[in-house]
């Protein structure tokens, strides 16, 4: 933690933002080796995928779009930004005092709505990874909204950038700079990585199907996919990654994720149950249970990879 | 002893502030967006913090543990990490817009071409 | 068929907008999808009817999504309060979309429309999610699916401000919406609950707690952020000043009344229960906020020149008006409120709208391009005088009941001050509202003015339907008297 | 037909009548024989209610709730019908002088302007006939709003002006005081009603009555109390026929009505008398009549110069109800009456002598009599009214406001009374005297600077015609007719008086 902390006043310091971004990415690595330590599996698989992969991909990107220098700027009005933040994490600590102490047992928390899923979700469900449970079912319809945000989210960059004439013309090599001329001559790299793509590709579905029982899930599970054509994007040649998925494919592919998703909920109605009920959905609450939390979880994937893949390409394309 | 108990809580807090105060005290749009993320993200190292019970082990059903950690603030932040991203997505996109229309990342220099026009 | 869906009326109310949102994007059309997009519009609107009535019969509904009882699952808690905003925002959403069709075919690329549609029927998924959930991280994840869809359509308007204004309205409402998860991290951590009705019984007992406080003064602060209550509405007037207009009437009409609704929400039946609100000096600190922004958000209209800004920084003074009434935290004053709420939702809606029309024949809307508008748009002018006398509170137009319930509110507190503030705010608003129609009416238009004719009608009705319901509920206003009064009780009795 | 649908109707007919004058615009004929006909058939309407309010009755009429608990009601009371009655009467008269007045003066866009006149006839019927406080203010409102058109009718820079401070003072005032006095009211005793000895009547202590009562008061813009009576001078801008019924009696008299109902079903006559408070706004409204008597004295311009001797008329009916005596009270209603009659015929003479002579200024006046004889005869009767000599019916509304300030021990105010008709005798006076005996020859020099002054014709300066030049026949008539009303009321006040005998002891 005290290392986050050391990073968080590096990031605000440093000028150079190459180096603030990748930064950053070590920052939400180190979180997720934090959250590992606090148990969050399937909390530090998605922050390490997202927060350390996917975000930092976009802000080279960003980057290589606009300047990598942060102009020195007056530091007029920050220190009234300085009197505001010591104000506000002044209350927040204030607030800490009627917190319960750290890993506290009979803290409320772990005492009203925890116990039922640990208990319950055994039978009701019948996964092992009780995240998933309720990742997928108790609380199915937070997850549904996500899902419905990363879809605003990728649609919303397709329409604030995704036209071409809004891009100045440049050669696309430069999206992530030198370091992407070297990647592209370097054989072994090249070599490494071709026979890396697969592999990742594959560990992608396992994650997916996986997610019920060991950490892992839609979420990260898409979020991998993407990276594997991402890294091929770099490594290799942007276009014919996008030929690989044209933007039709991925545009698709991201409604059919999300419709999956509300479809099923939807099958809740016919079988007699609430929207997002997965017990009727098939002979036994179980393997109803099962059956949805497959299907949506297929959903989440599907939209997310999309998601992300869309995005990355829509970023990219801005030199074309 | 209970203080203790809470130092964590004050070194999230700590990194949360660090984000904020990026926020709002940097000019350079990228950078505001980064902030962003490092208050984002200490906010669910929060939760996380929470969710931590003393001797437990991962939420993940298994024979011979009694105790786990508690799932809810997990489940939460996954959603929050997925907000998160799309956030910083979007406002990474209207960067590299404004950037096309006005030439420029930082926030005053945009101020000043906004009184102009 | 009917029978199966009618049991399922509240999911439906959210998840038909969610369904149709990747239907537009896969047709690829912009008429289909501005044809989905009024046909889901309208079909909400009935469901929220009907909602509504259900409420009104047998009281509040509440839905288990995938059957999983509270606090365990989430649960959608329909009272009149929330029933009452459902109507207000599919009500809107059905008037403005049928106008946004030229509208935003004038003001956004052709490629983009199609996805534009997809954008708004997201939005319009998010505010009613929010209204209509009962579980305080439900509202968190529709609070981001309507804000990240609004940045997406204020930066779609052609002018460049637009990108900046929507930039910065992402960076503040990213805030808010982080201030509200830190709060809801802090209600769960001494509570252990996320549903709304449970945190309310648990709540009482915790009130000398500190972490129970400081996660009360989040939550607040974000969603002030959220409602631009001022001073942290910096963001607002950019946003509505730069967007297609089209967007600034619906997100004006609804966006921020959604906000005042769910801190309304929060403050009184999750901490209702709880005597926090007043140990805290909550209602002080609302009130004082409230009166500053109703005086300074009309003394900076007086001497906007760009109209849509000028209507921009009347909302702020307008959203301290419904401040003020939810403040007060008797039934008379958050009645006030809560007609306010819908009243300003409508005359503004109207307004932005006829800036819309005078956008489309002129593209600009700066004050001195009307002169003398009203000979060439008559019609358009018409509706802006009209719009504008519900500002200033004209007895007739609806603006005039929310000041006689607010005014009343405040005299039974025997809150002086407050009164004189309503009075000065909307003097402030004959002016502002007099500049226009002066400039309109008594000026001689300007050499060589272009010869511009009538906003096309599929933007005039809609535009006269708004202006004319916020007369309807002006001259006979005791229906929504009623249901606001009955949402008030709701609201402060707590947990029924 | 029963009084009630002769209620409704008569609410009805006028904006009917404004929108059939829409339709017409294109042909002058039709579009003033509907103004001619509506005002007829409102006339009709309104008048087939007095037997009934003659005989004690109260129609009332309610038509929807606006506010839960509170309706739009329209109640016929006498002092309501006495303003009606009035109003429908002069719209009638005043169609006909416009008619001659607007042609020969030929003003631009002539339908606007008679649509909106009947919609303020209309709004005025409203407040006389309000049954509660909110229905009078709504009617109030749009009375304010319908009339500022007619204001800035001539669309000069400061018609602009004058329309701003018309619009600017009366409401502001509504909105600031009178609105909020209501709503307090309500929020007090929850109704409205104009109900015979008030509904404040013992609900309220002495101090809050007092806040109240000023914050009506001031809040009735319209009554002209000054310090808030700047609107009416620069109401004079309008066209002369708008000057003389809206501003010598719809608008204004709708300001005093409303003092008047205030007084005495609002707060009642005798819980007024109580409250000392009614003594400051008394000495107030007798401050109003001197000074603005005073301020009369010295404006040349005719307009201007009636203008003011109706802010200090007006203040007499404001002083009848502060008296908060019976007789006080029935002074009052009798002088909105009488006064009307005075009033307009004066402003119809004063446009008389635009149309015909081009002449705005009193110094220009000299000899106006030779070529108008009949017109400066009307002036000279309106003016006797105004000042309360026999043979006119000023008389008697005078007599009742003196009785009814010996009846309230104010032994003060009948001084003022003499005293402000001896000012009303100078300048009111000076105009009929110089018309007939001066001569025309020593037109003074000083006041050369009004050769250039667009209102009048130099021809009329330099060689004096000495063939008599009149206005035009309609204006005639219609001078005829409310110069004829002055007499007829000094020997018949009775339906008025009665009426008002009803509101103190029904």
């Amino acid at each position: 933690m005290g290392f986050m902390a050391v990073i968080g006043f590096a990031v605000a310091r440093l000028r150079n933002l190459f180096a603030v971004v990748m930064l950053t990415g070590i920052f939400s690595l180190t979180a997720a080796v934090l959250y590992v330590l606090l148990d969050a599996v399937d909390v530090a698989f998605t922050e390490a995928a997202v927060g350390a992969g996917i975000s930092t991909v976009l802000m080279l990107g960003t980057l290589a779009l606009t300047s990598s220098e942060e102009r020195v700027e007056s530091t007029g009005g920050s220190r009234w930004a300085l009197v505001l933040v010591v104000v506000t994490g002044a209350i927040l600590v204030y607030g800490t005092f009627d917190m319960p102490a750290f890993g506290d047992p009979t803290a409320a928390i772990h005492h009203h709505v925890a116990p039922y899923y640990l208990e319950k979700s055994g039978q009701e469900i019948g996964l092992p990874n009780v995240v998933t449970s309720v990742l997928a079912s108790y609380r199915g319809y937070d997850t549904l909204g996500e899902v419905f945000v990363i879809f605003t989210a990728a649609i919303g960059v397709l329409l604030i950038i995704g036209r071409p004439q809004f891009g100045r013309r440049r050669s696309h090599r430069m999206l992530v700079g030198e370091l992407h001329e070297s990647m592209r001559t370097n054989v072994i790299l090249r070599v490494v990585s071709k026979l890396l793509i697969p592999v990742i590709l594959l560990f992608a579905l396992y994650v997916q199907w996986h997610g019920d029982f060991g950490p892992g899930g839609g979420f990260q599970a898409g979020v991998i996919f993407a990276s594997g054509f991402i890294l091929y994007a770099l490594i290799f040649d942007i276009d014919t990654a996008r030929t690989m998925i044209p933007a039709r494919v991925t545009r698709i592919f991201l409604c059919l994720g999300v419709l999956l998703y509300t479809g099923v909920g939807i099958a809740g109605f016919f079988m007699g149950g609430n929207f997002l009920n997965y017990s009727v959905l098939a002979a036994t609450p179980v393997s109803g249970q099962h059956l949805g939390i497959l299907l949506v979880e297929f959903g989440v994937g599907l939209t997310v990879a999309a998601a992300m893949i869309s995005i990355f390409f829509t970023f990219a394309r801005q030199e074309h | 002893m209970e203080f203790l108990g809470l130092i964590n809580y004050w070194i999230v807090i700590v990194l949360m502030m660090t984000g904020f105060y990026i926020v709002i005290a940097h000019d350079n749009l990228v950078k505001k967006i980064v902030g962003l993320n490092i208050f984002q993200v200490s906010v669910f190292v929060f939760y996380i913090t929470m969710a931590k019970v003393e001797g437990g082990t991962a939420p993940i059903l298994a024979e011979g543990i009694t105790t786990y950690s508690n799932p809810l603030p997990h489940v939460l932040i996954l959603t929050a990490i997925v907000v998160g991203v799309a956030t910083t997505a979007l406002g990474l996109a209207l960067v590299v817009r404004i950037r096309d229309a006005y030439g420029t990342i930082e926030d005053d220099e945009l101020e000043n071409q906004e009184g102009e026009s | 068929m009917a029978a199966l869906f009618s049991s399922h009326l509240p999911a439906l109310q959210v998840v038909l907008a969610l369904l149709a949102a990747p239907l537009c994007v896969m047709l690829r059309r912009p008429n289909a999808a501005w044809f989905i997009a009024t046909a889901v519009t309208w079909a909400l609107l009935a469901i929220a009817v009907v909602l509504l009535g259900r409420v009104l019969d047998i009281g509040t509904i509440t839905y288990a999504l995938g059957n999983w009882p509270a606090p365990w699952g989430i649960e959608y808690r329909i009272d009149l309060a929330n029933a009452f905003v459902l109507v207000l925002v599919t009500l809107i959403g059905s008037v403005v979309i049928p106008y946004a069709r030229a509208s935003i075919a004038a003001e956004v690329e052709e490629p983009r429309i199609y996805l534009f549609y997809c954008m708004y029927l997201l939005n319009l998924a998010g505010l009613l999610g929010i209204a209509i959930t009962g579980d305080v991280f439900n509202l968190f994840v529709f609070l981001e699916i309507s804000s990240l869809s609004s940045y997406v359509m204020i930066s779609l308007s052609r002018d460049r401000r637009a990108l900046v204004a929507a930039y910065r309205y992402l960076i503040m409402g990213t805030i808010g919406a982080t201030f509200y998860i830190i709060g809801v991290g802090m209600m769960y951590q001494v509570t252990g609950t996320l549903n709304m009705v449970n945190l309310a019984t648990l709540i009482p007992d915790l009130v000398d707690n500190r972490t129970v406080m400081v996660a009360l003064a989040f939550l607040s602060v974000g969603l002030c952020l959220k409602l631009a209550l001022f001073p942290l509405h910096m963001w607002l007037p950019n946003a509505y000043t730069y967007a297609p207009s089209a967007v600034s009437a619906f997100l004006a009409a609804t966006g921020t009344k959604v906000a005042v609704y769910a801190l309304a929400r929060i403050l009184f039946t999750v901490f209702g229960g709880s005597s926090l609100i007043d140990d805290f000096g909550l209602q002080e600190i609302l009130v004082t906020f409230a009166v500053l922004a109703m005086i300074g958000g009309s003394a900076v209209a007086v001497y906007e020149s760009n109209v849509k800004r000028l209507l921009a920084y009347s909302s702020v003074a307008q959203i301290g008006y419904m401040i003020l009434g939810l403040s007060m935290a008797s039934v008379i004053g958050m009645t006030a409120g809560l007609v306010h709420l819908f009243n300003h939702a409508l005359m503004k809606g109207g307004l932005f709208m006829v800036m819309g029309c005078v956008f489309f024949r002129l593209s600009s809307v700066q004050v001195e391009d009307m002169d003398g508008l009203a000979k060439r748009m008559p019609l358009t002018m018409a509706a802006f005088v009209a719009g504008g006398f519900g500002l200033i509170g004209m007895p007739l137009t609806a603006g005039f009941i929310s000041k006689w319930y607010l005014i009343q509110a405040a005299l039974e507190k025997g809150w002086w001050a407050a009164v004189a503030a309503i009075l000065i705010s909307s003097l402030l608003a004959v002016i502002y509202v007099w500049r226009v129609v002066e400039a309109a009416y008594f000026k001689p238009p300007p050499k060589g003015a272009a010869e511009v004719g009538e906003a096309p009608l599929s933007m005039l009705v809609p535009m006269w339907v708004m202006i004319g319901m916020s007369y309807y509920f002006g001259i006979d206003a005791t229906l929504t008297l009623d249901i606001a009064t009955g949402a008030a009780e709701t609201l402060l009795g707590g947990v029924q | 037909m029963s009084p009630e649908q002769a209620i409704q109707l008569s609410l009805l007919v006028p904006f009917l009548g404004a929108a059939l004058i829409v339709l017409t615009w294109a042909n002058p004929n039709v579009r003033e024989t509907v103004t001619l006909i509506t005002g007829a058939v409102l006339f009709y309407l309104v008048s087939s209610i007095y037997p009934t309010v003659a005989g004690g009755g109260q129609p009332s009429v309610t038509l929807f709730e606006m506010l839960p608990g509170l309706a739009i009601v329209f109640t016929v009371e006498p002092l309501g019908m006495i303003f009606a009655g009035i109003a429908s009467f002069l719209w009638i008269v005043t169609s006909i002088y416009s008619i001659g007045y607007m042609r020969g003066h030929d003003e631009q866009n002539q339908t606007r302007f008679y649509a909106l006149f009947a919609i303020a006839i209309g709004a005025a019927i409203g407040i006389a006939f309000a049954g509660n406080m909110l229905t009078l203010f709504v009617f109030y409102e749009v009375l304010t709003i319908s009339t500022f058109p007619l204001v800035t009718h001539h669309g000069t820079p400061e018609a602009k002006r004058a329309g701003r401070v018309y619009l600017g003072i009366l409401l502001s005032t509504s909105i600031a005081f009178q609105l909020v006095a209501i709503i307090w009211t309500w929020s007090m005793v929850g109704t409205l009603d104009f109900t015979q000895g008030g509904i404040l009547n013992g609900k309220v202590g002495g101090l809050t009555a007092a806040i109240l009562l000023g914050l009506y008061v001031f809040g009735i813009g319209k009554a002209a109390l000054m310090p808030f009576h700047r609107w009416l001078p620069a109401a004079m801008v309008a066209p002369t026929p708008v000057s003389a019924l809206l501003h010598a009696v719809a608008v204004v008299k709708a300001g005093v009505f409303t003092v008047l109902k205030v007084a005495v079903y609002i707060f009642g006559v005798d819980f007024l008398f109580s409250i000392e408070a009614s003594q400051w706004f008394l000495y107030l409204a007798a401050a109003t009549v001197l000074i603005s008597s005073l301020v009369a004295m010295s404006k040349d311009n005719l307009k201007a110069r009636l203008a003011y001797s109706t802010v200090s008329q007006l203040s007499y009916i404001v002083l009848g109800a502060m008296l908060a005596s019976d007789l006080g009270v029935i002074g009052g209603g009798m002088h909105i009456a009488m006064h009307a009659f005075g009033k307009i015929t004066l402003f119809f003479c004063a446009g008389a002598y635009i149309v015909a002579a081009h002449k705005t200024e009193i110094s220009h006046m000299h000899g106006i009599g030779r070529t108008m004889p009949l017109t400066t005869i009307a002036f000279m009767i309106g003016s006797l009214s105004i000042i309360g000599l026999p043979p006119m019916g000023g008389l008697w509304s005078k007599w009742y406001l003196a009785l009814g300030a010996l009846e309230a021990g104010q032994v003060v105010i009948v001084g003022v009374l003499m005293v402000s008709s001896l000012l009303n005798v100078a300048y009111l006076l000076e105009i009929p005297f110089k018309g007939f005996f001066a001569a025309p020859a020593d037109n003074p020099s000083p006041k050369a600077h009004h050769e250039h002054d667009p209102d009048h014709d130099h021809r009329f300066d330099h060689q004096q015609p000495r063939e008599i030049k009149e206005a035009p026949l309609p204006c005639l008539i219609a001078i005829g007719i409310t110069s004829a009303g002055c007499l007829i009321l000094f020997f018949y006040p009775e339906p008025v008086y009665n009426l008002m005998r009803l509101i103190v002891a029904p």
